[in-house]
């Protein structure tokens, strides 16, 4: 698939929902400054003859079906970039009553429906600097690294050493004598909370 | 409310019996309270009388607070720089209250939003149809009650094919259209809107016979979200993201509501820098508005020149800022402390500026000037001053009609009260004029930048308060590149905002635009709707039909 | 003749189209990138869950491993640094990254995991070990103790004591 | 023998040359707009991934919509027979020149015909605007070659090509041909059938992957097509110095094209037919001209 597109793609933007951020900075992608077109990327009017779908903003509730329509038109394999966290996670709406949440959440309704859930580039940010929006097609494409990893940090269980087993101890003996005062309890209280 | 009984309003409101019940809430705001069957009248007077135009309604659940539904209408009578609400109280188990869309065409919009959100009815409303909800939404399920949770989330139904035109205007009867003319949806996926909005065009050949608008795609509840899950502080950076062009706009707005509702004074430097920001927004978003203008006009050539001048702004607002859209530097009392500006960076700013005006002085003129783009917008999608009054239109778009009205000039917030800068105000009332008007903005905005530049104040950034009072009622409005924005907001409990409703200028803005394109060609169409410079994402706040509906489908193959 | 003053304008100028990807762009020093959390500075205590408007962090616990995990989910984060600014340990930071596109949505996630303290009573984990540390560094050695017991542990023993005092 | 091959080096040469020259005509533009812009080869790229794509996934069109795609494609690729270009020879018969506009006018027509059957609103609105288009934009070129069949008195292309004597009024269709030729090739201010902001693709809105390959193929021949007329006309015809001539005023042509093209705005289709109007009027009196023998 990377070497069908790798020369050209054609993107069709569909916002579903977004606050013109992420649309904006799409568009600005294509502007002298970034200048997608010399990667062969071209913004298209009709999801028929688009390579790609640029996706803005979470997937609101009244916008789902028409999405669900331009999603299916684009012709095999297509290709979804979710532009900005909106579309990535949901965003600030994520747990709104109107809104479903970002494209997982879209993928989640296609596949009941039988659909296959295309390729997708997350590209994160709010919005993202058109560059980052170009990097994220490229990485599509294939054509630049993935700079971003996921990082899961667990402490080791020596942690448990930091404190004195002594003082644990002295507390406990402390406690079960009852020495503390009740204003002593209060102070602890508020400051640990 | 002594202050205000030898003064026009103060007879104004003797005459009709309501002095008594009326009261100050913030020096700028008052409140009126039981009109009963005076609401007419009251409308009327304030309309010809004080010359105030009608802003927008807003429904609170104010059962928690004193048992009973609420709709406030906001009247803003520009040449006292007074904001006049109007309070109807509906009974929690028959939420009636009267309609004013009868003598208040502008209304309509509002009130069916109420209706939608909150469950008051409105009786004598003419279009009485769900205006902002999805249509698969359950039908006594109102998402702005206070009994309704933020993240209650309906299954959606597996069908939703069928739309039904409720929000939709009709001049000319809908049968008579679809029999005798083509329809051409423009939206919701549109090319030429960037924004999922749905305008549905009859034609005759290549002549727009009539036009409809369905909006609120882009619903996402963000005055629920506000109310419930954020607080005071967060709140902000939701405000910002009801519009991803002038969002800082509706943040500065939404500060100053809770700020005038708390009587917090802002410290002079804070409101510089929120003045140099919103006039640094205002240069990105009418150069960006250009550039789609001019691309829409098929000269994709301008487009690129504009947007090219534009990346310096933007290059501005990052290195101010730290993101190319002046998002978070708001927050209740001042401005956050890694948006100051220092002093190094001011000579840069000035240069900036300047090389900006220079390379833009340098095409602007020539552009506007070729001959396919004076043909297409001279004399095109033309609102007559009337019109314009009528349907109370804002900004640039009201400025293009000869209406003299400016929120910074005129009731000044921010440091807008320390600089000099004039209005531009033009006749003609054609897309032509819209250009000019917003060409000549932008010169005032670098000129009022450079002037904040010169006397930035030294002091803090941020006000020192203890605590947000409760039940407070505050409006905080500002000039958004687009037009006024006003935003309400009534304190609460537990650090959180009890109600805020923001009311983006587009909201009144897009109304207008099936009067202007009624009788123009087609290919003017979207450079038509384009010229109000409408921001679908601010109306909805929260919300297109496409071309691939079935309904459209039906139309074609008839 | 305006049209091709326009075009002659634009020669001169050139091309103004930046070399990137192949060459880093610049990038102002208070971009607002990436947050990195410090996992050697983070002690769990969650003032940036609180402030975060998103929710792009979350804090979540495993009671049976006794691990409370900070989760940083930057396909949510809306990049308004309120966490740099409420953190009271300075271990959470926008860095000026911003080519954060990923092909999968799990290397959007940061996460750190840090072993909970046990209650010494009940012996149910209720705060993370380094937050106790920090609390019992600043504390006179006469009132560290009762940082080591759990809020329903001390509940319980204030009611005894009033009790106690009572009787 | 030699002349099949020669009509095959033509009808390839130009099949290989249209895509280029459009990549050549958008680096330009790009260039004009301050955009580094894409590579010469790109238009063959994108071509290339299109005819890769399987139009069937996203539903069946209709029958006809997709085969006027390729009966429009096959009536230019025998027009490219029946004309001469890099190579000057190719069949010729009496009348060719004549075969040669019904061709062209017909290649359109079927464009027309299946865009209007894919039932669009878009595509309608499209369809009816280029039909508007072409019938003027065909009248002027049915004029402009009578000019060349009268000043040359002969209707065979290999007596017209290149032309003998330059009578005023054969250049005043040339310059005509030259106005034609830009405006036949949907390029701005009068790409009105596509036009994207308004109609979002228009005409081809509806093709997908290969029959949208064709569909934007066939442009970019027929824009070819119009502009090896021109130079036909203009350039000896011997078989040495014709070919380099002939690539340089192709390139040339299309640099000035694309200049044209980055310094106008579209324009509306009213005033679009006006000023075709306007020309139908010219064309109108350089015939009369040339009967008169000026």
């Amino acid at each position: 698939m990377s070497s069908l597109y790798r020369k050209s793609l054609w993107v069709f933007h569909l916002n579903t929902g977004s606050c013109n951020g992420c649309d904006i900075e799409v568009l600005n992608a294509f502007t002298p400054a970034q200048d997608a077109e010399r990667f062969g990327v071209k913004l298209v009017g009709s999801p028929r003859h688009a390579d790609a779908i640029a996706l803005t903003g979470p997937i609101t509730r009244e916008a789902l079906p028409r999405v669900i329509r331009a999603l299916q038109a684009v012709p095999e394999p297509k290709i979804v970039v979710a532009i900005g966290s909106c579309a990535c996670g949901g965003g600030i709406w994520h747990d709104s009553y109107s809104v479903l949440g970002g494209v997982e959440k879209l993928y989640e309704i296609l596949e009941k429906k039988g659909i296959k859930r295309p390729i997708t580039v997350f590209v994160p940010g709010c919005p993202p600097k058109p560059e980052a929006i170009l990097y994220g097609i490229l990485l599509a494409r294939g054509m630049v690294k993935q700079k971003q990893k996921g990082r899961i940090y667990v402490e080791s269980e020596s942690a448990e050493l930091m404190i004195s087993k002594d003082l644990i101890e002295s507390v406990k003996e402390q406690v079960m004598s009852s020495k503390i005062s009740r204003k002593q309890v209060e102070k602890i209280t508020s400051i640990v909370r | 409310m002594q202050q205000f009984s030898d003064s026009k309003i103060g007879d104004l409101l003797k005459k009709l019996g309501v002095f008594g019940t009326t009261s100050i809430v913030t020096p700028n705001t008052i409140l009126i309270n039981n009109v009963d069957d005076k609401l007419y009248d009251l409308c009327r007077l304030l309309i010809e009388e004080l010359d105030a135009y009608y802003s927008t309604s807003i429904g609170v659940d104010e059962r928690p607070l004193n048992g009973s539904f609420a709709v406030y209408h906001v009247f803003v009578a520009d040449k006292l720089g007074l904001y006049i609400l109007v309070r109807l109280e509906a009974s929690p188990s028959h939420p009636i209250v009267k309609s004013i869309t009868p003598i208040i065409p502008g209304a309509d919009w509002a009130e069916r939003e109420v209706m939608d959100m909150i469950g008051v009815k409105f009786a004598g409303h003419p279009r009485p149809y769900r205006l902002i909800l999805p249509y698969d939404w359950p039908s006594n399920i109102y998402p702005l009650r206070k009994d309704f949770d933020y993240n209650d989330k309906y299954p959606i139904k597996d069908k939703i094919d069928k739309v039904i035109h409720g929000s939709t205007e009709y001049v000319v009867d809908k049968e008579v259209l679809e029999e005798e003319y083509t329809a051409v949806p423009i939206g919701p996926y549109h090319p030429a809107l960037h924004e999922p909005e749905y305008f549905e065009v009859y034609v005759d050949g290549e002549k727009i016979v009539d036009a409809r608008y369905k909006g609120f795609f882009i619903h996402r509840g963000i005055e629920k979200i506000a109310e419930t899950r954020l607080t005071y502080d967060q709140v902000p950076f939701i405000a910002e993201r009801i519009c991803g062009i002038c969002g800082f706009t509706h943040s500065t707005a939404y500060c100053l509501a809770v700020e005038n509702a708390a009587g917090i004074n802002v410290p002079e430097r804070a409101n510089y820098i929120r003045s140099i920001l919103l006039e640094i927004e205002r240069i990105h978003s009418h150069l960006l508005w250009m550039g789609v203008a001019f691309h829409l006009l098929g000269y994709d050539t301008g487009f690129m020149i504009m947007w090219r001048i534009r990346e310096k702004i933007m290059d501005l607002a990052e290195e101010l800022t730290g993101n190319r859209k002046t998002y978070g530097a708001n927050i209740v009392g001042g401005i956050r402390k890694r948006f100051d500006i220092s002093e190094e960076k001011i000579p840069y700013i000035k240069r900036l500026l300047n090389s900006v005006k220079e390379e833009y002085l340098k095409y602007i003129d020539k552009i506007v000037s070729m001959t396919e783009i004076r043909k297409r917008t001279r004399e095109v999608g033309i609102l007559t001053h009337e019109d314009a009054k009528k349907y109370s239109v804002l900004g640039p778009h009201a400025r293009a009609s000869g209406i003299n009205t400016d929120v910074r000039k005129y009731r000044p917030y921010a440091a807008y009260s320390e600089v000099d800068f004039k209005v531009p105000v033009r006749d003609e009332g054609d897309v032509y004029a819209r250009i000019i008007v917003r060409h000549e903005e932008v010169l005032e905005s670098i000129s009022i930048i450079s002037q904040l530049l010169d006397n930035l104040p030294k002091t803090p950034l941020r006000a020192e308060f203890d605590f947000i009072p409760e039940k407070r009622i505050g409006i905080g409005c500002t000039e958004a590149p687009r037009g006024e924005d006003l935003h309400f907001v009534i304190t609460g409990y537990g650090n959180k905002v009890y109600r805020w409703r923001p009311r983006a200028p587009s909201y009144n803005n897009l109304a207008s635009v099936p009067l202007m394109l009624r009788g123009e060609k087609l290919a003017d169409a979207p450079i038509i709707i384009a010229s109000i410079d409408p921001c679908f994402s601010c109306t909805d706040h929260v919300v297109v039909i496409d071309i691939k509906t079935g309904r459209r489908r039906k139309l074609v193959s008839r | 003749m305006n049209r091709f003053r326009i075009l002659l304008q634009n020669i001169k100028r050139g091309v103004v189209t930046e070399k990137y990807p192949l060459e880093p762009i610049r990038v102002p020093e208070s971009f607002r990138g990436k947050p990195v959390i410090d996992v050697d500075k983070c002690v769990g205590c969650g003032a940036c869950v609180n402030a975060c408007p998103p929710n792009a962090l979350t804090l979540e616990e495993d009671l049976n491993e006794g691990i409370r995990y900070i989760k940083l989910f930057i396909g949510r984060c809306i990049y308004c640094g309120r966490c740099e600014e409420v953190c009271p340990f300075d271990a959470i930071h926008l860095t000026k990254e911003f080519e954060l596109a990923t092909t999968s949505k799990d290397d959007l996630y940061q996460i750190v995991g840090l072993r909970m303290y046990k209650c010494p009573i009940c012996g149910k984990p209720y705060t993370t070990i380094r937050l106790v540390k920090k609390v019992i560094d600043k504390l006179p050695p006469e009132e560290r103790s009762l940082v080591l017991i759990c809020p329903d542990c001390r509940e319980k023993i204030t009611a005894a004591n009033r009790s106690f005092a009572r009787r | 023998m030699f002349k099949l091959l020669y009509i095959l080096i033509n009808l390839f040469g130009l099949l290989l040359l249209a895509p280029i020259l459009d990549g050549l005509e958008r680096s330009i533009k790009a260039k004009l707009q301050n955009r580094r812009g894409p590579s010469l080869l790109q238009t063959w790229y994108d071509l290339i991934k299109l005819f890769k794509k399987n139009p069937g996934s996203t539903g069946t069109p209709r029958f006809l919509v997709r085969y006027s795609i390729y009966l429009s494609f096959t009536t230019l690729l025998i027009a490219c027979i029946i004309m001469p270009s890099i190579i000057p020879y190719s069949y010729s018969f009496i009348g060719d020149i004549i075969v040669l506009v019904y061709l062209l006018i017909s290649s359109k027509i079927f464009l027309i015909l299946g865009s209007i059957s894919s039932g669009n609103p878009y595509s309608l609105v499209g369809s009816s605007r280029e039909v508007s288009l072409s019938m003027l934009a065909e009248l002027i070129f049915a004029e402009i070659i009578s000019v060349f069949a009268i000043t040359n008195n002969s209707l065979l292309i290999e007596e017209l090509f290149p032309a003998k004597i330059f009578k005023p009024s054969l250049i005043c269709s040339l310059i005509l041909l030259f106005f034609i030729g830009y405006v036949e090739s949907t390029r701005l201010p009068f790409e009105l059938g596509e036009a994207e902001p308004e109609l979002s693709g228009g005409i081809i809105l509806e093709y997908t992957g290969l029959d949208l390959a064709f569909a934007y193929y066939s442009v970019l021949i027929r824009r070819i097509i119009y502009s090896t007329i021109l130079i036909n006309i203009i350039i000896p015809g011997n078989v040495f110095i014709h070919p380099i001539l002939y690539l340089g005023c192709l390139f040339l042509l299309t640099i000035i094209y694309s200049s044209i093209e980055a310094s106008f705005g579209r324009l509306r289709i009213d005033s679009a037919l006006s000023i075709l109007n306007k020309a139908v009027l010219i064309g109108g009196g350089i015939v009369v001209a040339a009967v008169l023998g000026l």
